[in-house]
């Protein structure tokens, strides 16, 4: 009698899915994301229409100021208070957020992953040393120093963008810093070191890439959260005007919110639905990047 | 009464959510417990043995797996009918569980006298005073030598024993009819797993309960087992009295387990003494320091090897064997320099290890290669087989396309089929990726293959196969091994010599056989008389080859 | 000693004002009821400059709260100056001496009496040295003396215009207690957070970024009937949305000078609730102004620069960012400046094709993209409508072909930018005018000033002419000869056109209607309130 | 003894950090195009040449900047302030006036934010993935989605001038001179809106995180075994599953504080709430650094009080951790 079949042949079980089909599957599965999703990509569609459907400077007047919407055909969701296009600002605006949005989360999560990175896997004096700055950028509140960083370097868009970076790296860098404490013990990482790779290879190749996961989830926060401090900014008077920003329509539709509510509410409403986009997107991710047992 | 089945499980189907690898995680389970009985349901992972006993105390996670066919009967009455909060009344009092990992089966933030004393009032109207005395009086029982301090202890602050002389006190307090021990040994220390065993026996004998005692090993199981069920992938392959069991196996399945275990006998001592050394470890120290100061508060300083010296001769196995806590694991380490020693050198091909400057100890690692114990953390799950056997050769210069090739002839070499090589691991189980690991130390062609618990987190079937790959490569490639283990089992099997380790320090070494005959330390002897089943020599079953 | 036509005019009619002035025939908006004595007035701050002493700080803001506690020598009403604490003044014949009669039986609120000890100790120790724009102003005055306790004479070595000290008085004439202040650090004196005054209220308490309460002066000297309320509370409150939801519930009683935003100046103003209009801020006539970087080549041309001022749509901006409330600027004295205001300048009516065709003349065409050149703007961060100026500014360039890049910042980075640095191709903001155009205005059109002095000539603008003509007009005493002098500087700024006058508007104030006899002056927010009642 | 030398040591631990923070806010703050002093003159409408040198003399802004910085230091070893320019005060009587509106501010949002927000987490987590979960979820995210102005805009707008139910700003009522339990009622009401604007961002913050975590611990062998010991779901849930779930969240709250004193500038600035946030604001706008070093000085030890306090919460949560 020939011994049972007890480890079922030593072939790998050829008919998984792919990863693709696996996440999709594990997306789909929460109605929350694929809402996310849904409005998100409506939100990149304004982006990329915002030439077809609101051709030339958003900026230029083009009706009589203060129009509401549903009121004149051309300008379908009303004009501000310079006779601007709210429409076209909506569209342009789409640009200039996810722009604010992408790359200042692409600053913070950069600075955070170098720092956390560096600071996780060395530890030791390194550690204390790049903790302790982070502490500092910690303590500080962000938004002060946001503020500070606006005001001092001019609010152009480039030192908004960089400013909500720097303002914004420190929690990705913490989280980074413990995924590579934990990962840094964990067994692969020395087998790498045991075949001899050195050590900017095993921080960028083999730990960072199972360290992303939850740092690409909490992104869509940074995200989330840079284009909310965009608009405060701007609220504050300290956006940059000569783009069509959400934040700077609320910005200035504040001081005709009372008479003229779409001024505000319109772009207001846009900036919730992007941001909440970006959440539910985030918890798709999660669903995809950290599944749990449980249905 | 007395003779009544306290359980019987009666054509019991647990069904499993659409969409698994199976429909029932369970299925026409039939098992009676009698009192003062112990009966030891047995499988190896994925058999649906924990599924069963979460069963019995209608703990399953409905709704996705429940029960969907047959009856479990409690004292003759069907646990199906009742309501939750007469279940409730059940669980703790009438039925308790005991489960396998004690630290977290406690409460981290509760002390234990608080566990206990929940059940006491979660069943009985007793006073606080009353509650107190009768958790002291349980704990005594226990054997737990301070019961006042341990009640106002937290889980962290006691032993792993400790914890589970806890897990068992609060279990019995109320003397249930019947107790659920899943898996109640397995996170132990040999020494502690025999006084554990040997209590749960005692209890079991004192009170007349019944237990339902959940293993996968069959030492444990020769060791207390009245009579045995065989679970083998939610199906129930063989039952009956634990005599006939262990030395009568009449399913494939189970002769196929017993086969698996490892014998006590350690092979013939072959005599090596003319091989030249490989490696030689001389005066290795490590301490781990209390780090910091002012800054970041102080650690009690641990020393984890303290002065240890030993040779590792061409084509020969030694073994590293010791408890938790006796420095091996380190040992592996610092001779793979992951960790830096204090003191001491390791030379391999006449150059040492320990203090080679960063260039020499590239290239060094050549000659040293290590199998690492969980076969699911020591492989980069980013990367694809292929990439992960061929990635050490690589990283010393051998063309890319002369590596992939290589690795996949290794897949081969390592009975893998050659499609493995584009896959990820996590398409693998844990005997196939053990493999993989193998596979990528050999890739090096090292002089020493460092393994440390290699088996541990396989099944027994599964570690007999490993072990059986392991030793034909060593004789095949002529490696030498430098084995890490806690299993005095496994050792017999493989090892031409044995080290063994306490705190730190070498307390006895020479021939496996040797040492398994005639013990000189008392901790080895201590050792030796606590592997379970010890008595039992699992019987040679032809067929099984 | 000869008094000249103007000054004894209006010393004449000051002194009959004088006697009057306890008769209640200045409540121009009296509904008829009796005055009811008591009450307190919620007014809203938009600003906190922490110091309230109107001799270091010469600006709206503080005079706002230090009206109702300090003074001035002369105030400014509809029916033209009046007497305060001066109750007769008079120039000599060479103009180098000013003489002013003071009131008799004021006390400070300590108790002190008011004596020309405290007006010359001010006019040396305060005005001249320490307060802005006075400090030119007084430049050359050599001396106070006082010949008897009520008589302060004022000596210079140039000659003065009564007209324009006069004119000046209302802002820049405060005096201080002078017992309070000798022998003390002026600029750390403590009195200057808790003033000590003649008015009709008395200081009570300053809470900082929150509120200021001055309570009833029992002991006022226009007589134990003012003023009328018992207290004035003032709140800070910064954010224009916020001043004006506490309006509108009722939490605040007046909200001056553009406190909150146009839009619900407009809103409000419809509410029945409240008076709402520009009535009471006469005095306080801002320009909005366009401002150009002379030092850039392309601006140095000034057909570039008439095409600039030929592109702007004046009317769109009067009625969308200033809600009608304004008019069209004609040079650099607004239409409120009496005598020396005249319309009779050249103009640059709305004309983009006209626009065009001077850039094409200037030899800028446009490019491929419709785009002449860039400039680079600073609009100045002065609240909600220097900003809409700035982007209306940059719509209305594209028009023209010309690409403009907003910069933006805040007020330091602003001032330092265009002051100091000269960073800037264009800018905008808005330059208020202070009753006579030699206290603040011409020092704008005039070379010479240190680089880094805010609202002085940024713009590189150098013109011996206008440096001549300003000269001659500040030391010009025949209010006639200087009337023409300011005309030619009128006309001449809109010939050069270094900085566009754009518009000019009066301050909105919004009122709770519950307040009677409320902006009954040209300065009334500036003003002591002792005729103001609550009707309530 | 043991947990003096603790806090001594945490201290000494913070002390190279806020020198740092102090360093780098000085130096940011004097790259700044423009000072104080030209701050105020923009206030004032415009100064004279003379005028302007002399307050820059007087202020000591003529000087080099690391002398500048030097200076600062030295005085703030003496926990010496400095004066604000701006307020015309030393800077410790500016910030007392304003440190106990943020603070209960801040206290306000951030129990009522906790409180709420852990109950309807773990409300949530019970009931996962049911219809009850997915409205608080959902909820919470798009209050969390909206910018903290507009929230506040239209909590204004309900609240007071439709409803007049509460006052529009400010922290008190200044013309009725309560005194005493009115004086604190009528501060409690100015509190209402802005600490609900401010606690309805952090809610979903910690709504959804003790969520998660709370699903964690219960996956956790010790509830199991309380399971087995017979416990029901509520004794479940307060004894076992709650402690440890809010560890995570106490982490939360810890590194959350200056994020929400930064979120306070603009709740501040729209009821005109005499606080920190505010003034932070306006002393940038104002180049009034004495004030605005004042304000990071006191904001970081705030920070690391904080700190201190929730380690010591988490430690009397987790008797695993030792407070060494």
């Amino acid at each position: 009698m020939n011994a049972p079949d007890i480890e079922p042949a030593f072939e790998p079980q050829l008919s998984r899915p792919s990863r693709a089909a696996v996440m999709w599957r594990r997306f789909r599965r929460n109605r929350a994301a694929v809402l996310g999703l849904v409005l998100f990509a409506a939100v990149v569609l304004a982006a990329l229409l915002a030439d077809i459907i609101a051709p030339g400077d958003p900026l230029r007047r083009v009706g009589v100021p203060l129009t509401a919407p549903f009121v004149d055909a051309a300008t379908p969701l009303g004009t501000d208070q310079l006779g601007r296009d709210i429409l076209a600002g909506i569209l342009h605006g789409a640009r200039i957020s996810l722009l604010i949005g992408v790359v200042a989360t692409l600053i913070s999560i950069c600075i955070g992953i170098l720092i956390g990175a560096v600071s996780g896997y060395f530890g030791g004096w390194v550690d204390d040393l790049l903790m302790r700055v982070t502490e500092a950028f910690q303590t500080i509140p962000s938004f002060v120093l946001l503020l500070a960083l606006v005001a001092i370097f001019g609010s152009t868009i480039g030192n908004i963008v960089i400013a909500i970076g720097i303002v914004s790296w420190t929690a990705p860098a913490r989280m980074v810093r413990a995924e590579f404490m934990s990962l840094r013990r964990r067994e692969f990482v020395d087998a790498a070191r045991n075949l001899g790779v050195g050590n900017v290879s095993i921080i960028f190749r083999e730990i960072l890439p199972n360290a992303l996961p939850p740092v690409i989830v909490f992104a869509s926060v940074v995200m989330a959260t840079s284009i909310l401090m965009e608009s405060a900014l701007a609220f504050l008077a300290l956006g940059d005007p000569n783009f069509a920003s959400w934040g700077n329509m609320i910005g200035q539709g504040r001081a005709v919110l009372r008479t003229d509510w779409y001024c505000t509410v319109i772009p207001g409403v846009a900036i919730l639905l992007t941001v909440l986009s970006f959440s539910l997107l985030g918890e798709g991710l999660n669903d995809i990047l950290n599944p749990r047992q449980k249905k | 009464m007395t003779d009544a089945p306290i359980l019987e499980i009666q054509d019991l189907r647990i069904s499993l959510p659409a969409g698994g690898d199976r429909p029932y995680a369970l299925e026409h389970l039939d098992l009676t417990v009698n009192p003062g009985e112990i009966v030891c349901l047995v499988g190896e992972s994925g058999s649906g043995k924990s599924l069963a006993a979460n069963a019995v105390m209608r703990l399953l996670p409905e709704p996705h797996v429940h029960v969907s066919a047959g009856r479990i009967l409690l004292d003759g009455e069907d646990i199906g009918a009742k309501s939750e909060s007469e279940m409730r009344a059940i669980r703790g009092d009438r039925v308790a569980m005991i489960f396998q990992e004690p630290m977290t089966a406690l409460n981290p933030q509760k002390t234990v006298g608080w566990q206990i004393d929940e059940v006491l009032r979660l069943h009985t109207d007793l006073d606080r005073k009353a509650r107190r005395a009768r958790a002291l009086e349980i704990l005594g029982d226990v054997h737990i030598p301070d019961p006042a301090s341990a009640y106002n202890a937290y889980p962290h602050q006691i032993s792993g024993g400790q914890r589970q002389r806890v897990m068992i006190a609060m279990a019995l307090v109320l003397n249930p009819r019947l107790i659920i021990a899943d898996e109640p040994t397995t996170a132990l220390d040999v020494t502690t797993q025999k006084q554990i065993l040997h209590l749960i026996k005692e209890m079991q004998r004192q009170h007349g309960t019944g237990i339902l005692f959940i293993t996968h090993d069959f030492g444990v199981v020769a060791e207390i087992a009245d009579r045995i069920a065989v679970l083998r992938l939610g199906e129930l392959v063989e039952s009956g009295p634990a005599e006939q069991i262990l030395n009568h196996p009449s399913h494939p399945y189970t002769r196929a387990l017993i086969a698996a275990v490892p014998a006590l006998t350690p092979p013939a001592h072959k005599d090596l003494s003319a091989a030249p050394v490989v490696l030689r470890a001389q005066g290795l120290a490590k301490t781990f320091a209390a780090r910091g100061g002012l800054l970041s508060g102080r650690r009690q300083a641990v020393t984890a090897v303290r002065d240890l010296s030993f040779e590792l001769r061409q084509g020969e196995t030694l073994g590293v064997v010791g408890e938790s806590g006796s420095g091996k694991t380190t040992v592996s380490r610092i001779v793979t320099r992951l960790l830096d020693a204090d003191r001491g050198e390791v030379v391999i091909g006449g150059h040492d290890l320990i203090h080679a400057d960063r260039r020499q100890l590239r290239a060094m690692r050549r000659d040293i290669q290590m199998i690492f114990q969980d076969p699911m953390a020591s492989l980069n799950p980013r990367k694809r087989v292929v990439d992960l056997i061929a990635q050490g050769p690589i990283v010393h210069g051998v063309p890319k396309a002369e590596a992939h090739a290589r690795a996949r002839e290794l897949l081969s070499l390592v009975e893998l089929s050659p499609a493995a090589a584009e896959r990820y691991p996590h398409e693998f189980s844990g005997g196939q990726r053990q493999r993989i690991g193998i596979a990528r130390a050999i890739a090096m062609q090292p002089k020493v293959i460092v393994a440390d618990e290699p088996v541990s987190a396989l099944d027994v079937s599964v570690q007999a196969q490993v072990l059986r790959l392991l030793a034909d490569l060593r004789d095949r490639l002529d490696l030498s091994l430098l084995f890490v283990t806690h299993d005095l089992r496994v050792a017999a099997q493989l090892c031409d010599r044995i080290i063994v380790m306490q705190k730190g320090e070498i307390v006895e070494t020479g021939p496996t056989a040797q040492v398994f005959a005639d013990p000189q330390h008392p901790y080895t002897q201590a050792l030796l008389t606590s592997i379970p089943g010890r008595d039992w020599q699992p019987p040679k079953l032809t067929d099984a080859a | 000693m000869r008094n000249t036509h103007g000054g004894l005019w209006l010393g004449a009619s000051i002194v009959a004002l004088g006697a009057a002035l306890t008769a209640q025939q200045v409540a121009a908006q009296d509904n008829g009821a009796e005055p009811r004595r008591g009450g307190t007035v919620f007014v809203h701050m938009n600003t906190e400059q922490g110091v309230l002493n109107p001799a270091l700080r010469a600006s709206t803001g503080v005079y706002q709260i230090t009206g109702r506690f300090m003074e001035p020598l002369i105030d400014k009403t509809y029916d033209g100056y009046v007497g305060v604490l001066a109750t007769e003044w008079s120039s000599s014949e060479d103009g180098k001496a000013i003489t002013f009669k003071l009131r008799d039986g004021v006390r400070w609120h300590d108790g002190e009496a008011f004596q020309c000890d405290d007006v010359a100790f001010s006019a040396m120790e305060l005005w001249k040295p320490l307060l802005n724009y006075s400090s030119t102003l007084q430049a050359n005055l050599e001396s106070v003396d006082c010949p008897d306790p009520l008589t302060a004479v004022f000596n210079y070595s140039e000659p003065m215009p009564l007209d324009l000290i006069v004119a000046a008085m209302p802002d820049l004439g405060h005096p201080v207690p002078k017992h309070l202040y000798e022998g003390t650090d002026i600029l750390k004196n403590p009195v200057n957070q808790a003033p000590v005054g003649t008015g009709p209220f008395k200081f009570q308490e300053y809470e900082r970024g929150q509120y200021i309460i001055g309570v009833r002066n029992d002991d006022y000297w226009r007589g134990a009937e003012y003023p009328y309320l018992d207290r004035v509370i003032w709140r800070f409150i910064p954010d224009k949305a916020a001043g004006a939801a506490a309006l509108e519930a009722g939490e605040l009683h007046e909200s001056g000078f553009n406190g909150i935003s146009m839009a619900d100046l407009e809103r409000l103003g419809k509410d029945p609730r409240f008076d709402m209009g520009t009535e009471g801020f006469e005095n306080n006539v801002a320009h909005s102004t366009v401002e150009f970087n002379l030092r850039n080549p392309v601006l140095a041309d000034v057909k570039v620069r008439q095409a600039v001022y030929h592109g702007l749509d004046l009317d769109f901006a009067i009625n969308t960012i200033m809600r009608g409330f304004a008019k069209p600027g004609h040079g650099p004295v607004p239409s409120v400046g009496g005598a020396n205001y005249t319309d009779d300048v050249p103009v640059y009516e709305y004309d983009v094709e006209k626009a065009k065709a001077l850039l094409d003349e200037a030899g800028y065409p446009a490019g491929a993209d419709g785009i002449r050149f860039k400039l680079r703007h600073r609009p100045a961060p002065w609240g909600e409508y220097t900003q809409l100026w700035g982007e209306y500014f940059a719509q209305a360039m594209k028009e023209i072909g010309i690409q403009v890049d907003l910069v933006t910042n805040d007020a330091p980075g602003f001032l330092n930018g265009v002051y100091r640095d000269h960073d800037f191709d264009t800018a905008n903001g808005w330059h208020q005018f202070r009753s006579d155009p030699a206290v603040s205005t011409t020092v704008w059109l005039r070379s010479g000033a240190p680089v880094g002095t805010a609202w002085s000539n940024q713009f590189g603008y150098e013109s011996a002419e206008m440096d001549s003509l300003i000269d001659a007009a500040a030391e010009e005493l025949d209010p006639e000869k200087r009337a023409d002098l300011y005309h030619q500087i009128q006309r001449l700024a809109m010939t050069d056109l270094p900085v566009i006058f754009a518009i000019e508007h009066p301050f909105v104030g919004i009122t709770n209607k519950k307040l009677v006899n409320h902006h009954n002056t040209p300065r009334w927010d500036s003003s002591s309130w002792y005729d103001l009642w609550i009707d309530e | 003894m043991s947990l003096l030398l603790y806090l001594l040591r945490r201290i000494l631990q913070a002390l190279p950090v806020i020198l740092l923070i102090i360093i780098g806010s000085f130096l940011l703050i004097k790259l700044a195009p423009g000072d104080t002093v030209d701050a105020l003159v923009g206030d004032m409408g415009g100064a004279d040449p003379a005028f302007v040198a002399r307050l820059r003399q007087e202020y000591g802004l003529d000087q080099p900047v690391l002398v500048q910085l030097w200076r600062y230091l030295v005085k703030l070893a003496q926990f010496d302030l400095g004066w604000s320019y701006v307020y015309e005060q030393p800077v410790t009587k500016v910030l007392a006036s304003r440190l106990w509106v943020t603070l209960l501010l801040m206290l306000g949002a951030l129990s009522s934010a906790f409180v709420v927000g852990v109950a309807l987490g773990a409300f949530a987590a019970r009931r996962a993935y049911s219809a009850t979960d997915n409205v608080i979820s959902t909820l919470g995210l798009i209050f969390y989605a909206m910018p903290s102005f507009f929230l506040a805009l239209l909590l204004v707008l309900l609240f007071s001038v439709k409803l007049n139910w509460l006052p529009v700003g400010g922290i008190r009522d200044i013309g009725a001179f309560h005194t005493g339990w009115k004086l604190w009622l009528d501060i409690a009401t100015h509190l209402v809106m802005p600490v609900l604007a401010l606690a309805l961002i952090y809610l979903a913050f910690y709504m959804r995180l003790m969520r998660t975590s709370v699903l964690e611990v219960m996956e956790l062998d010790f509830v199991r075994t309380a399971r087995a010991k017979g416990a029901g779901d509520a004794r479940l849930m307060f004894h076992h599953i709650m402690r440890n779930a809010l560890l995570p969240v106490i982490t939360l709250l810890g590194l959350q504080i200056s994020t929400v004193l930064g979120g306070s500038v603009v709740i501040e600035t729209i009821f005109s709430l005499p606080g920190l946030g505010q003034l932070a604001y306006t002393s940038v706008v104002k180049r009034d650094l004495n004030t605005l070093m004042g304000i990071i000085f006191l904001c970081s030890i705030i920070v690391v009080l904080v700190n201190i306090l929730t380690d010591l919460v988490y430690a009397w949560l987790d008797p695993r951790i030792e407070l060494k």
